[in-house]
């Protein structure tokens, strides 16, 4: 398959430009970071993105989405990225919405995906429990107890985890930490008894929080999917949202790029402009190059998806991806606030909120490190 | 059946029949598509006359100068027929890949006559006539003078990086004409034959020992004043296009380059445990993310190809893919060496290094190369600065 | 008993009697350094008068304006025994490191008398008015302007990077007097008050938070005619003169640059296993390639200081040592962030993130200022090419 | 103490730079190379070597030496390295009668180190086994037998093997491959019986040579030092060996880069010297900078030497030293080929023996992963 975009999906991608640029500019980001907003994004955004249907972009149309597929959906988060833009895309859609069309029962999806599409349900995915990824270390427990399991442990950096309607937690049933087998995924109420959220304030004011769960009492028919089972489609709901995450990271890089090269054609030192100086020029080429490169494993990646690559090859993409484009967006944060000089210091100047998100992303579903390594094992090296 | 389905058919019937079983599959006959007929014997030269008959030594090429004649779509099955029976090309070499093109696109009728038969058939080798000892990727710096004697053209001055001089029939080669003015403005293209008397070819020895490459010197050669191609002063125009076909073959696009094994298999054969995991963990990294980025690289080949393809031009973007392609080439020929170790630095010592580690070593050190050949590094990022970013000169 | 044994003994005594136990290896008192006596309360002001009245301010500067008269080597034995009993310094500020040195060097017999003894006491604090808004590492691309009204001049334009303005009691100042020169030519060095109301100070917000740094604005504000320092369109020698003292402060020459911890500890912290070794391979590569990078730098910093005590001039090399040094810190503190993880990306979260994580983070964003302020890593390099590899101008 | 030159080092390193520009230049070691002399160095140059009396700088005065120090036969080596010098100083003085010196009998440093110092005993040591450094490994067998041992095995790499009066044999009379216990060294004769000696051609014209012992037999006189007591003055020699090395390294890297700059100013491209384009002159002055961080480490490691220290802290200070300055050597000639462009590439140029030589320096005694990780473990990470 050619590694281009068809007709549609420039549309879509023409229009998701426009709207991040007007609607949810860095701007929004700032704003609502320095009001502390309770949501911790613009809920009237939001609307406007439900009422573009982006929600359902790449939910199956028996489901009441779109079937407009990841491609189509990866293209609204890349412009996302563009403009650092908060919204539940990315738990809501990218990953919340693919675990429960991966996993989930018939009735789940039935029940559930509709209401995703429809902007009528926000989700979020409870994994983490170190400061490293890693699904299979969960201890978190789930005890079956007559019709209900009880669920016992601590979550971390759940992404929107203080704003979701319903928050998917994954506990163990059986087997212990470091073995696959035996986790289970449940639907849980935050309003739940037991259920402590606490927001955490990150760098890159977006929105993680920490969960706690202390005898909370879900009932059986809570199980996303078969009980014991959840490993492989999470893996797969894991490797699409971290191919998802690397679409916004491609735009976000390459916004924080074209706003670094802006900058130095006219930013003028010692009589020239910067962007005239050849070991400038030769470091921003560099980075042109490496962000070739980038753009070629993202559209790969979508692509993949669509064509319904799934299991260890998919995790491959996902890795391959995800590491190239944590070690691109790294660089060009980097040296996109070197080259901004002193004004790229200040919080007034908007290129340092990409360096920021850089960090953020990188340790959002595994850091360069995990990625590089899970490529390795599976390229059997 | 469609027409394509058909040529298929014919040409996998034709192939089977004409291609001699003892060159498929063949390394030494693969070597061989170098050379011209003369300096071939056997099958080689029976599977290289019944190509040229074809004339599919240049397939796409118009039938009356004896190429095939063919569409894309039929060269693109040809070249697929040929890849499953693992025949080697019937002729390779700078005939085909760079001056055919361009007298074609440029030539008079008189010299598409008199040359291009020469290179379908297999039999007339050309070289290049470009870089000059002084001007390194600054090839327009050229001092090679031609002056003009009526009738014909005398060549005075030396070229270096000449590839194949010494069995080379013919030259064509950038000259200066003029020196007054600008000096991408007086040069003038010409085409001269190898046998004259005032050429001598010298071998280059280079770091990786024994080269393909010549210094090449020119005491008054004459150049017949109807092997001018475009018009004097105006070679640069021809020369230019003529690199374009230049500068997608070098930088060996991240790829093995020729050599047999790959980063990863050598890696497992010096660096390994018994599970084919490789020990050093630091190793491992860098071989990791080296492959990363070959992937990478390989699938933005693709989709600038894909791109080209669906309508946009790829324009300057192959100064990325020669910059990028050729440091990753020469980095992968780094780290085998390094993995190699002691065993990696031998030197046409066959009894205490085996063939692959000498054919390493001498990669690594031909691979400098990749980085200065065809556009220096520099050169393409300067390209890359200018001409996509627009970042202003400086 | 040597001369030098006696001061020793008589400092240990002095220092024993006079510094306030509660002071000692106080870190809040050794923060509050940087405070003038005004700023200060209980043993801390003990402490600075004390050593006002001993001179040992200043410890090095001549007597008659309240420094301490000390030699080198005394004041090295000071030092040494003020730290041996963890007693913090009396006083720090531009007013010690750059303004003082300056106007001893080059100040008028009034300007000392006015102005140094402040400075030895430690109650007039000053401040730096050099960056401006549009001219970055460029610093003599001044815009500021300064009027000759006949007994002062009047200020106005703005100021950016001035550390703690909004505490300086004083700022020593480069303004342009005449734009219709070379900009280094009509340069002039003043100095005036920071209460004059023509003065506005707005402090800055950095990525990482809160800073010290502030713009600070000029509306017709006036400076003595007999606090200009040095001759009118002259100031440029004095300002450069003065900038040798920063280069040296800036950078952190590897070190860790006021954190608490270094890069090892939070490898440790974070990612050992139980006896200490860094589990993931990678990173223990990246730690101690860092680790010997930081002891060659610091093996550097002595080599240079040991051939500069031995007669050779440092010259240029400081500009080598701001590059690699700021460098060094920079991927120090990038190393601990990434080390840190998730853990490593809190915003002023106490709740979530513990002290230690928030000052590294903290510490990650400020410290890529440093390869940026007192003359970029790009100028550093533009510096050694040209002054140490005499390269050719660009 | 100061990290600089006494004046009476700097004049010994003035006239060894004078001698080896003068006697033994870049062309001496081509010449040997092309002709393919059977020796490898050339005797006549070792000759005014020994008049000069360096062999015996660093060997104490007891022992017939000039008593100069480590740092006096660093600065030797340095200057060496600037011309790529073949001889056996480094086999023979920086490896050998160190050797002898940390590990040998009284009677034997009597016997053997006034020989070295007077240029009459050239010496090879043959530790490695394999392509990877470490003494720990060796397998090669001594058996006792009456009074003699009789040794087995293969080694590998040996510096000078092929040409050295006395080969020292590091080879088990105890313990099994991986332990440093039980490790003895044996002053073998080349001559003897059982010894064959294959030399080997390498990239950088130097002189290695792989050693077949089989069934040698050696008197109970030919260990060097206590049976099974090797490991610590191995260790200890081959500490200095490898700073002394780095000293050479740092000459040859130094004259690369001195070679490089001088190239670049005078070298034409688009009507300009390319040494006045920016992006070329950052990465110089990024050289310049890691080369002074190579000198301070040689000169650290030089007189740490000169001041005693021994056993594990002059091993963290030798994997410091060997590690930078591989790091510098291999970066500085790897530029100096790119920047010398096409001629860089012609072996009529000789800036590629500079490439080959870091190269090959790097794998002697160790390479840049073996220095790093030892470096890594001594400090405890």
């Amino acid at each position: 398959m050619p590694l281009v975009l068809n007709e549609e999906q420039v549309l879509l991608k023409d229009s998701a430009r426009d709207f991040f640029a007007n609607k949810m500019p860095v701007k929004q980001l700032r704003t609502l970071r320095d009001n502390n907003d309770a949501t911790g994004y613009s809920t009237e955004s939001w609307q406007e993105i439900v009422a573009l249907g982006w929600p359902g972009v790449a939910i199956p149309e028996a489901f009441g989405g779109l079937e407009f597929g990841y491609t189509g959906l990866g293209v609204v988060m890349e412009e996302s990225g563009r403009t650092l833009a908060a919204s539940p895309l990315f738990a809501t859609c990218a990953l919340g919405a693919n675990l429960i069309l991966f996993g989930g029962s018939e009735d789940q999806k039935s029940d559930l995906l509709p209401r995703v599409a429809q902007g009528e349900l926000t989700l979020a995915l409870a994994i983490e429990e170190s400061s490293t990824h890693g699904p299979e270390r969960t201890r978190a427990q789930a005890t079956e107890d007559g019709d209900s399991f009880v669920l016992d442990g601590s979550k971390k950096y759940v992404l929107d985890g203080h704003s979701a309607d319903q928050i998917l937690v994954l506990a163990r049933t059986s087997g212990s930490a470091g073995r696959s087998d035996g986790l289970t995924l449940f639907l849980v109420d935050p309003a739940a008894s037991g259920v402590q959220i606490g927001r955490l304030q990150t760098m890159d004011a977006r929105n993680w929080a920490n969960i706690d769960l202390s005898g909370v009492r879900v009932p059986k028919s809570a199980v996303l999917g078969t009980v014991g089972q959840a490993a492989a489609p999470l893996q797969d709901a894991l490797s699409a949202a971290q191919i998802l995450l690397s679409a916004e990271m491609l735009g976000s890089t390459l916004e924080c790029f074209e706003r670094t090269i802006e900058y130095i054609k006219t930013r003028v030192q010692f009589d020239r402009a910067i962007g005239s100086l050849q070991a400038i020029q030769h470091r921003a080429a560099h980075m042109y190059s490496e962000i070739e490169l980038a753009k070629s494993v993202v559209i790969n990646a979508l692509q993949a998806l669509d064509q319904d690559t799934r299991g260890d090859e998919l995790a491959k993409i996902a890795s391959l991806t995800k590491a190239k484009l944590a070690e691109v967006f790294n660089l060009v944060s980097s040296e996109g606030v070197q080259m901004h000089g002193g004004i790229g210091m200040t919080d007034e100047e908007e290129i340092g909120f990409f360096l920021k998100r850089a960090r953020a992303t990188e340790h959002t579903l595994g850091d360069v490190r995990y990625h590089q390594n899970r490529y390795g094992a599976l390229i059997g090296v | 059946m469609s027409d394509l389905n058909k040529f298929r058919e014919d040409t996998r019937a034709w192939l089977d029949a004409n291609c001699p079983a003892s060159i498929r599959a063949n390394k030494e006959a693969a070597a061989e598509s170098q050379f011209t007929k003369k300096r071939r014997s056997g099958d080689s030269v029976v599977w290289l006359e019944r190509m040229a008959e074809k004339g599919w030594v240049a397939p796409t090429w118009p039938r009356e100068y004896g190429g095939g004649g063919l569409s894309a779509e039929e060269a693109g099955i040809l070249r697929e027929e040929m890849r499953r029976i693992k025949a080697p090309p019937p002729y390779m070499g700078m005939g085909l890949t760079m001056i055919g093109p361009t007298l074609l696109e440029f030539g008079t009728e008189d010299q598409k006559q008199r040359h291009i038969p020469g290179i379908t058939s297999g039999e007339v080798h050309w070289c290049q006539g470009y870089s000059e000892p002084n001007a390194g990727s600054d090839l327009a710096n050229l001092q090679t003078r031609a002056e003009d004697q009526g009738d014909h053209f005398l060549v005075n001055g030396s070229k270096i990086w000449t590839s194949g001089a010494m069995y080379a029939d013919w030259m064509f080669c950038l000259t200066r004409t003029d020196s007054s003015v600008q000096k991408q403005k007086g040069i003038t293209f010409l085409l001269f034959p190898m046998d004259d008397p005032g050429v001598t070819v010298k071998p280059i020895r280079l770091i990786s020992g024994e080269s393909p490459f010549c210094q090449v010197f020119f005491d008054n050669v004459k150049a017949r004043k109807d092997d001018l191609v475009g018009k004097v002063n105006e070679g640069w125009t021809v020369g230019k296009r003529l690199l374009q076909h230049e500068r997608n073959s070098i930088g060996g696009g991240g790829t093995r380059m020729g050599l047999s094994v790959g980063v990863v298999d050598v890696a497992r054969q010096y660096r390994a445990d018994d599970e084919g995991r490789i020990e050093d963990p630091l190793l491992r990294q860098q071989l990791i993310q080296h492959q990363i980025n070959s992937q990478a690289f390989a699938l933005t080949n693709k989709r600038i190809m894909d791109e080209a393809m669906n309508g946009q031009t790829p324009g300057f973007t192959t100064s990325m893919l020669k910059y990028y392609g050729s440091e990753l080439t020469k980095a992968s020929s780094e780290m085998m060496v390094s993995m190699m170790g002691p065993q990696g630095l031998g030197r046409e010592d066959p009894e205490h290094y085996s063939n692959q580690e000498l054919e390493i070593t001498r990669a690594w050190l031909f691979h400098k190369a990749l980085t200065i050949a065809g556009g220096c590094s520099e050169v393409q990022l300067d390209i890359i600065s200018k001409r996509i970013l627009e970042l202003p000169p400086y």
